[in-house]
């Protein structure tokens, strides 16, 4: 009895301190110096994973987030000011506050303003319609209506609205990711400031054709006749290639161009009272279909 | 003894209706759309400008670059415009409208129908013919042909595959050609057989045109007597095999021999061209005449007369189906080339090309895709693709991102022939997946290869 | 975020439980569920090596230098083991028996060593236990949980409590049956998981 | 001109379907299926009809509420699992375990893979096999033929054994092959036109065999698959065989009795559970061929047709992967 | 293609060779239950590339560093595969020679022992053909 | 550092020795309990320690276990190995001092379950053989042409079942010869 | 024979994982990809082949002499984890490009329950082909270890290849991932009991 309890003590002893220097030896090979504040910022971020930070992960961006000098580069698109100032407490550094961005879509060709040419039957893909021809109508800019934005938003913000044919985004929802705005292969999505209160005024259309021939394919288009240019008191709006386009960091949400757009290619969003049109038509407009209008907290 | 491709090929019915009726020459429209991006490589630019008066036959466009072709007005008038115009697909191209006034042809153009058998020996002067004459491939792709024979140097070229299958249903105007100037096709052929240096070269037909068969061996034997020029050239009968008239199949079923992945048909020896292409070849080495028109099939189950049609390039299609009396009534397709490869048609309004070989009018229930189930793996796709790829595979990778997986398992080396999905009894779109992943691989290949040369 | 007693006590029923959402264990976890009673004692024995390892663990800890812990805590661990086998033997031989090789591989079970790597080394002795007792008994409830589907289909009786005549779906006792019961259990729970989120 | 349909090439489709293909399994089935009914009666029709309505339910059910997809049951192949796995069963099972067999089938094997064409072990053989381990005193217990209208649902249905449980019993109690097969009178005519103790579908292989011949000219499968199976299920048994006649059967009796037709006829050819190349398919034959003889010589199943098929799925990835078709222009 | 990848950041570059640092080397340090289990070791081990062979990469950039999937197969041969086939080896044949078993035991692990050493020996040639690159 | 280590195996070691001290008996009570246990499943009453020994019947060795009540011989627990139809099934079987068969019990088994494993559990089979006469009753399932009915669908296990009891009076006969 | 019963046994009637569940959580974790699970095969293989070796070793020259067979457990896991670090560091001094190769393997081993587990079996388990009361003797251990371990592989390759190709198929949201490999694991599980019965 005794010899076994001395023969385990000794046994155990022994193995127990072999095993020791190994694992000695193992230890000092790779010492993991991990920053503990990854797990701190880490434990902060959104969680989505969804690479709109330009990283391949919410771990990868606590990394790069710890390990950079400021904070200048890094932006969680996703968790927004609030998350970024969470990690900077966390590192002590400054965040510069980013405004608030939103995807919009910038294409009013719905069933009623661009009549259909002709029918699409192949697989149904942006991408894939894209690579075949123009579209289904007789704009060869506006979406294609097959959705590729709608799969691709990991925060099931974007849905298409089965009147128009047109995606919707759900601003509460939208992240500003950007995930949607590379998948569509016309480039019609546009990340834009979110804007005071939610308002926002944008040109929703790309049509780069010329006036007569973007009249013709459909009922919305900007045309190109540079009347909210002049309109414009703050100089917002440009006009390039047919297309006027304005520059929501100049824009001042006077809406004096929406009231002159011959055609309503100018959205304006979540203002409670429509502007005066100053055009004798009717604007082209039938619906908003670009926002879901939604109560904001101030 | 017939002879045909390794691996894959389908079935697809023949459905040549066509093919009695010989080629009428169309009359010329009042106005032709000359788009100046004709061929593959870079597009053409413009000689002339708005309000010139040009004739028949004269350079309007010059090539844009090494790889690119001269383009000819099809007709005598003024120039009225050059600027974007929609294309079949919507696209805009720049096009040279010209409204036609009369029929007047550049001065040093052979009209006669006389036919020229003896070829000039100098080889240079027949290949800068063929270039000014803006000849390109007729076959499809439409690669200016002075191009491709001018292999680069240290390849030689052991045989000349003359491309007679048309093996996609419909399609008949290849066919016409053999029968109705299949003299022209043979001295042709002679001409690029002189130019590239070779003893042999090979007529392929499928075995559904018998009476193309016999006709070239009967001309091929003329013409053999007449001069040694001629000799060498033979008329292959092919099993009837859709695709059997894709190059890199043909070049299975000839020569035994199989192109690499990433290679040129002149790797292993071959240059093909298109019947087609040959008569072209013919008319500017002999006649001095440029690619101004060429022949094209009207044709469906639900029109009522076919037609084989000699149209100038530039005219809008929506001209020639109004002389074959409209589009009928129950055609929801019309297709630019056969109904294997050929484009769907959105806009009407567009005008030929020099490739344009047909206008296919498909029904419904031809032509209406069938709904879409689930993969079942029946393999069919995988049997019939002609490159041996596995289609339902190369699907799933695409929709997955696999872009290694999509290479290492050969998308860049579809030919988008569609044979998969054709055969896929769960109605998956398999080539339109397909395609835009071969494109994407493509593009990575190509840029891993500037890369590589760029660290070199 | 420093949590509860009760938190930590409650965690591993759903919210970490160790088998469902962390698959931590699985080779006990399928191979002693041949009926709710097994299952159940195979959770208490893993709940008794865990609690007690993750307390004295957590006791020696901050005397034990960074290089030596694991060999230090495996020793630890491996103590515990061979108690729990002298003990089971001495007092449970036939349930020591049907557990048979799964005793001894409770030293190897990844819940244990992890807790006393992730938790127990940077906690108090009280901590420690409660999070041994946590992650114990969530492993004890998910393997009482499986072993019961088990029986009950396999043998169409509970705790060895036949309620209906004849043989159940025998393949539930066998290794198929393992499998199989753990694969639709573990989506069932993350459901019904994520519902009361 | 708005009623142009624009779509990318080709433009044309094959006429073939999933549901036309199905529908030809089970033409080629019908064979087998009416013979069955013949030797064992309304019995046999009840086990088929509980099979293939519970498939088609438990299918549609399951992509209605689970999964939330679109439906699938109208391609049929539920009721071609149906069919088999009735026809893998003897006629005496009781209705709630041929369910069961469905609720395995359809819904392990089939839909938690995803539907059809995703699983990748044989929903049918899946489903038996189940079985086979759940409620060995049903599945080995197999009713001499009575004919259509001999004995109907009661509970004396005589029972006995099939060939290979009769051999493999009395090599257990030391008999010879020679001498068992006297004992039971067992002849090849018999084997080839029914009349032996079994699941319904091997009841008859001239049955099954013009369901081949069917799916071969329709084009459905392929042979290599089938023959495969056959040719190394007679070589091998042949080696055996003339190495010690008394301990191992026969070449043709093997390949005559249990499942063997009918598994290599229409299991192993199943699309989502086969290799896709040819030498991918032999090899999967071979290994079924092999695997099966080698659980009816030494194991201690009498019949190994759905354990080979079965572990050969399992291998069909693999199989995929590293045995490709040739591809143009690569060496 | 065929390439065993592992992610990673360049953490020091010079003129021969770029460092690469992995992050998640093992498959542990990925998995679910890592922040769990702490005998996963969430290593980061240094690799070196040669320089010439990551063009336009700066410190701190998320890189693939590839292994080839053929060495990755020849490194598990090398290292597992025919250590093993030693092992055994010796263990069935010198128990056919019944010798005392200790000795059997003892002989084949020294067997295994000199082998690593003769790897050891050929550490040069091996370091040569490892050679990892950076993808991407 | 090494002290650390070796005040934790020192720790460690002597608790184990504890336990190990403290539960040794226990432990082999158990042990012997079980087979005690074993036994007394399928040998009338006794009260001595079962003392082991083995008998060999056609060339083999069979383990057997003497009991006694008040000195007297109680009875004899044969263990009894033949193969059924999984592998090998080992039977203990309790032998009256006159011959007859007092009760089995089930060592080893290895058959399918729900078939021939039901010999563990099925009642009407296991208590044909309880009290039985090998001299008046016929020991072979009724198939065989015996008395015993086999359990449904395993004749293979019911016949090495029986065997296996036959065996073990042939090798108590061998005892008794001794 | 008697090795060749043990291989056959090993593989496929009792497969360590199919059948005896042992090293679960690496064949989850690691079965879904094919080239991993083969190094992770050809590690494992040798990894417990060498420990089965060394705890025979120690258990027969060791333990059982002076009665110590109840420290098996403790003194086998502390052999098998300094083992297990040794072959790291020789790997490491010998071929650091070697070792960097193979770096992803090693720490899952220590973590897996089958090199424990068959080192305890081959101590304790009675072999009953012909002699129901039969040990293992070294080369029959060492046997048993390295099929047991090739049955580990085995089950590993077929379960990647399965995986891999589960990857790309769309598996119902909630079963992606563990519990469809489960769910296969139990399809697999119950196709190799055909194998039942061979030995
Ligand atoms: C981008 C490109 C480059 C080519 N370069 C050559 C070349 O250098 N030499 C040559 O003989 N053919 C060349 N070809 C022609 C092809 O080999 C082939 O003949 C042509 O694509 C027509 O084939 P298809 O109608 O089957 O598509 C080239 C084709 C393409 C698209
Ligand atoms: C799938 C497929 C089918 C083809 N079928 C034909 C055909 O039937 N006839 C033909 O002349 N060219 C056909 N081609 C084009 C040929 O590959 C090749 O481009 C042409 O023969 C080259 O001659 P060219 O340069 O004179 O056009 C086909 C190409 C593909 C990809
Ligand atoms: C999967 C399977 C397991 C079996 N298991 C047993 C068994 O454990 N015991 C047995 O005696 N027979 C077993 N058998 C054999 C059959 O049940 C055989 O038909 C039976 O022993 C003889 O039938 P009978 O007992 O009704 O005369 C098994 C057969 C199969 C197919
Ligand atoms: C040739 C052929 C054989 C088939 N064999 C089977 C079979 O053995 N078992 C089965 O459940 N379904 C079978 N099916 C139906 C169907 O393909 C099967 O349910 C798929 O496995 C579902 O993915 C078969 C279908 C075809 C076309
Ligand atoms: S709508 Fe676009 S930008 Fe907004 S979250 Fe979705 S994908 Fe990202
Ligand atoms: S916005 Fe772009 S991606 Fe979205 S549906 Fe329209 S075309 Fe497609
Ligand atoms: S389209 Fe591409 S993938 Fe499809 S069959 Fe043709 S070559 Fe093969
Ligand atoms: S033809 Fe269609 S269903 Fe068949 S394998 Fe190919 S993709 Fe799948
Ligand atoms: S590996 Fe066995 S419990 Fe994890």
């Amino acid at each position: 009895m005794i010899a076994t309890i001395v023969w385990t003590i000794v046994i155990i002893t022994v193995l127990g301190l072999v095993l020791a220097a190994i694992l000695y030896f193992i230890a000092k090979r790779f010492k993991v110096e991990e920053d503990p504040r990854i797990d701190e910022v880490e434990a902060v971020m959104p969680g989505a994973n969804c690479g709109g930070c330009g990283f391949a992960g919410c771990r990868a961006f606590a990394e790069a987030a710890v390990k950079a000098p400021n904070l200048d580069n890094n932006y969680c698109p996703v968790g927004g000011n609030p998350v970024m100032q969470k990690v900077a407490a966390i590192l002590g550094y400054e965040v510069k506050e980013k405004l608030p961005m939103v995807a919009v879509v910038r294409c009013n060709g719905t069933c009623e303003n661009r009549p259909r040419t002709n029918y699409y039957d192949g697989l149904k893909s942006c991408k894939v319609k894209a690579a075949l021809y123009t579209g289904d109508t007789g704009c060869s800019f506006g979406c294609l209506g097959c959705g590729d934005c709608v799969s691709v938003c990991k925060f099931d913000a974007i849905s298409m609205d089965p009147d128009t044919g047109l995606p919707v985004v759900d601003e509460t929802k939208c992240t500003a990711c950007g995930a949607c705005v590379k998948a569509c292969p016309k480039g019609i999505i546009e990340l834009r400031n979110k804007g005071p209160r939610n308002l926002r005024v944008f040109v929703s259309c790309i049509n780069k054709d010329k006036g007569a021939v973007a009249r013709k394919a459909c009922k919305a288009a900007c045309i190109g006749c540079g009347l909210c240019v002049k309109t414009c008191p703050h100089d917002a709006i440009t006009l390039v290639d047919n297309v006027a386009y304005i520059d929501y960091e100049k824009c001042k949400l006077c809406r004096k161009c929406v009231a002159v757009c011959p055609t309503g290619a100018i959205h304006d969003v979540n203002f409670p009272k429509p502007v005066e049109r100053v055009s004798k038509q009717k604007p082209a407009v039938v619906k908003t279909p670009v926002e879901k209008t939604v109560k904001t907290e101030a | 003894m017939s002879h045909t491709f390794s691996i894959g090929g389908i079935h697809p019915g023949e459905r040549k209706i066509s093919r009695d009726c010989s080629i009428e020459a169309m009359p010329v429209p009042d106005t032709v759309y000359i788009s100046v991006a004709q061929h593959i490589g870079a597009p053409a630019k413009p000689i002339v400008a708005v309000g010139d008066k040009v004739v028949t036959g004269q350079p309007i466009a010059e090539p844009g670059g090494f790889v690119s072709a001269y383009i000819h007005s099809s007709v005598s008038g003024t120039v009225k415009s050059i600027g974007p115009r929609k294309d079949l697909a919507g696209k805009q191209q720049t096009t040279i409208e010209i409204s036609v006034e009369g029929d007047e042809w550049a001065e040093d153009i052979d009209r006669t129908d006389s036919l020229v058998t003896v070829i000039p020996d100098d080889n240079k002067a027949i290949l800068e013919k063929i270039r000014t004459c803006g000849v390109v491939g007729l076959g499809g792709a439409t690669f200016p042909t002075h191009v491709k024979l001018s292999p680069p140097p240290g390849k030689k070229c052991e045989t000349l595959i003359i491309n007679g299958c048309e093996c996609e249903p419909y399609l008949t105007s290849d066919f016409r050609t053999m029968m109705e100037k299949g003299e022209q096709v043979v001295v042709g052929t002679a001409i690029i057989k002189q130019v590239l240096g070779v003893d042999k070269a090979v007529i392929a037909i499928e075995d559904n045109k018998p009476e193309a068969i016999s006709h070239m061996k009967e001309i091929i034997e003329k013409l053999f007597k007449l001069s040694s020029k001629f000799s060498g050239i033979s008329v292959m009968p092919m099993i009837s095999k859709y695709p059997e008239g894709g190059e890199k199949q043909l070049i299975d079923a000839v020569m035994h021999r199989q192109v690499k992945s990433g290679g040129l048909p002149i790797d292993v020896g071959a240059v093909v061209q298109n019947i087609a292409t040959a008569l072209a070849i013919y008319d500017a080495v002999q006649k001095n005449k440029p690619i101004i028109e060429n022949s094209i099939t009207v044709t469906g189950d639900c029109l009522e007369k076919q037609r084989n049609l000699m149209v100038r390039v530039g005219t809008p299609l929506s001209y020639i189906m109004d002389y074959a009396g409209g589009i009928p009534a129950d055609a929801v397709k019309i297709i630019s080339g056969g109904p294997m490869m050929g484009k769907a048609v959105s806009n009407p309004d567009a005008a030929t090309l020099k490739g344009t070989s047909a206008i296919l009018f498909l029904t419904s229930p031809q032509t209406e895709r069938k709904i879409q189930s689930q993969c079942i793996r029946c393999g069919r796709c995988a049997e019939a693709c002609p490159m041996g790829l596995e289609p339902f595979l190369l699907n799933k990778l695409a929709l997955n991102d696999d872009d290694e997986g999509l290479e290492a398992n050969a998308a860049q080396d579809c030919i988008e022939c569609g044979c998969c999905l054709y055969s896929c009894p769960a109605n998956i779109p398999l080539l339109d997946v397909i395609r835009v992943a071969k494109a994407k691989i493509l593009g990575i290949i190509k840029a891993r290869a500037k890369a590589a040369a760029q660290s070199k | 975020m420093t949590m509860t007693k009760l938190q930590l006590i409650t965690k591993g029923f759903i919210k970490d439980n160790p088998t469902f959402v962390l698959v931590l264990g699985m080779c006990p976890t399928l191979a002693t569920t041949t009926s709710a009673i097994n299952g159940m004692s195979m959770g208490l024995a893993t709940l008794f090596v865990l609690v007690l390892s993750n307390m004295a663990i957590s006791a020696v800890a901050p005397y034990v230098p960074d290089k030596v812990h694991i060999p230090a805590y495996i020793v630890i661990i491996a103590t515990f083991v061979t108690v729990l086998q002298f003990l089971m033997q001495a007092y449970t031989p036939a349930m020591y028996e049907t557990l048979g090789l799964f005793i001894p591989l409770i030293v190897v079970n990844c819940i244990v060593l992890g807790r006393a790597e992730a938790f127990a080394n940077k906690h108090t002795v009280i901590e420690s236990a409660c999070d041994g007792l946590g992650i114990g008994l969530g492993f004890t409830l998910s393997l009482t949980l499986l072993g019961m589907v088990r029986e009950i289909l396999g043998t169409g009786s509970v705790f060895g409590w036949k309620f209906i005549t004849g043989d159940g779906i025998l393949a539930f006792v066998m290794a198929p049956g393992a499998f199989l019961c753990l694969g639709y259990l573990m989506v069932l729970f993350n459901k019904l998981a994520k519902k009361n989120k | 001109m708005n009623r142009l349909i624009v779509s990318p090439s080709p433009h044309l489709h094959a006429e073939v379907s999933v549901r036309s293909l199905m529908l030809d399994v089970v033409i080629a089935l019908l064979p087998a299926v009416v013979v069955s009914v013949i030797f064992y009666g309304l019995r046999e029709l009840s086990v088929l009809a509980v099979s293939v309505i519970s498939c088609v339910l438990l299918e549609y059910l399951i992509t209605k509420y689970l999964l939330k997809k679109q439906n699938t049951t109208g391609d049929l192949s539920a009721v071609v699992t149906g069919i088999l796995l009735a026809l893998n069963l003897p006629a005496t099972t009781p209705w709630w375990i041929v369910f069961i067999g469905s609720v395995v089938a359809i819904g392990v094997a089939k839909m938690t893979f995803g539907g059809i064409g995703q699983n990748v072990f044989n929903p049918a053989l899946t489903g038996r096999v189940f079985l086979l381990i759940s409620f060995p005193k049903y599945l080995t217990r197999w009713e001499i033929p009575t004919g259509l209208f001999g004995k109907g649902m009661g509970t004396d249905a005589v029972s006995g054994a099939t060939p290979l449980t009769a051999i493999k019993e009395g090599l257990m109690q030391g008999s010879s092959v020679h001498d068992i097969m006297t004992a039971h009178g067992y002849s090849y005519g018999q084997m080839l036109f029914s009349n032996i103790g079994g699941s319904a579908g091997e009841a008859c292989a001239i049955a099954i065999i013009i369901g081949f011949v069917y799916l071969l000219l329709r084009k459905v499968i392929k042979p290599y698959i089938t023959l495969s199976i056959l040719g190394t299920v007679a070589i091998v048994s042949c080696l055996f065989w003339l190495g010690d006649p008394s301990r191992f059967t026969d070449p043709l009796f093997n390949l005559l009795t249990g499942g063997l037709l009918l598994g290599s006829t229409f299991m192993a050819t199943d699309y989502a559970t086969s290799p896709m190349s040819i030498k991918g398919g032999l090899i999967f034959g071979i290994g079924i061929g092999f695997i099966t003889l080698m659980i009816r010589y030494f194991g201690s199943y009498p019949e190994g047709v759905s354990f080979a098929i079965l572990i050969m799925n399992s291998l069909v990835p693999l199989l995929n992967r590293w045995f490709k078709q040739k591809k143009y222009g690569r060496a | 293609m065929n390439e065993i990848l592992h992610k990673g950041r360049i953490v020091e570059m010079d003129r021969d060779f770029t460092t690469v640092e992995i992050i998640s080397a093992s498959a542990c340090a990925s998995c679910h239950a890592a922040g769990l289990c702490g005998v996963s070791e969430y290593t980061k081990k240094a690799i070196k590339v040669p320089s010439a062979l990551s063009t336009n990469h700066h410190v701190g950039d998320e890189v693939d560093v590839a292994l080839k999937q053929s060495m990755g197969n020849k490194a598990v041969w090398i290292a597992y595969a025919i250590p093993l086939m030693i092992l055994m080896a010796l263990i069935l044949i010198l128990s056919s020679l019944h010798l005392e078993e200790l000795y059997v035991g003892l002989f084949s692990i020294a067997g295994v022992a000199v082998y690593y050493f003769c790897i050891f020996l050929f550490r040069k040639v091996l370091a040569k053909e490892y050679i990892f690159y950076i993808k991407n | 550092m090494v002290l650390c280590l070796f005040t934790v195996c020192l720790a460690c070691s002597s608790v184990l020795a504890a336990v190990y001290v403290v539960t040794k008996a226990p432990i082999d009570k158990a042990a012997a309990a079980k087979t005690t246990k074993a036994i007394a499943l399928v040998v009338p009453d006794f009260d001595s320690d079962p003392e082991e020994s083995a008998v060999s019947l056609n060339g083999q060795e069979m383990n057997y276990y003497t009991v006694r009540k008040n000195g007297e011989i109680a009875g004899y627990a044969i263990e009894s190995t033949t193969s059924g139809f999984g592998g090998p099934l080992t039977l203990m079987v309790g032998v009256t001092p006159d011959g007859k068969v007092y009760n089995t019990s089930v060592l080893v088994c290895n058959e399918t379950p729900g078939l021939g494993a039901k010999c563990l559990t099925d009642k009407a089979f296991i208590n044909q053989f309880k009290n039985l006469d090998p001299a008046v009753e016929h020991l072979s399932v009724k198939k065989d042409g015996g008395d015993v009915d086999a359990i449904t669908a395993s004749t293979i296990t019911s016949r090495a079942y029986t065997l296996a009891i036959s065996n073990a009076v042939e090798a108590f006969k061998n005892i008794k010869g001794e | 024979m008697e090795y060749f019963l043990i291989i056959i046994s090993a593989i496929f009637v009792n497969n360590i994982v199919l059948s005896q569940f042992l090293g679960i959580c690496p064949f989850l974790g690691v079965s879904n990809k094919l080239s991993t699970a083969t190094g992770m095969s050809a590690a494992v293989c040798f990894v417990i082949t060498l420990s089965t070796i060394v705890t025979y070793l120690l258990n027969k020259y060791l333990l059982d002499p002076y009665g110590l067979t109840f420290l098996q457990t403790i003194a086998f896991i502390l052999v098998i984890a300094a083992l297990v670090q040794t072959v790291e560091i020789v790997l490491k001094k010998t071929s650091p490009s070697l070792y960097q190769a193979l770096g992803i393997y090693l720490p899952l081993i220590t973590t897996n329950c089958a090199v424990l587990g068959v080192a305890i079996t081959v101590v304790t388990k009675q072999f009953t082909f012909g002699d129901p009361a039969h040990m293992l003797n070294l080369g029959e251990a060492a046997v048993y270890a390295f099929a047991t371990a090739v049955g580990y592989g085995v089950a590993m390759i077929i379960f990647s290849g399965i995986r891999e190709h589960l990857a790309l198929n769309d598996v119902p949201k909630p079963f992606r991932g563990i519990p469809i490999a489960l769910v296969t694991a139990s399809i697999l599980a119950m196709a190799f009991m055909g194998f039942s019965g061979l030995v």
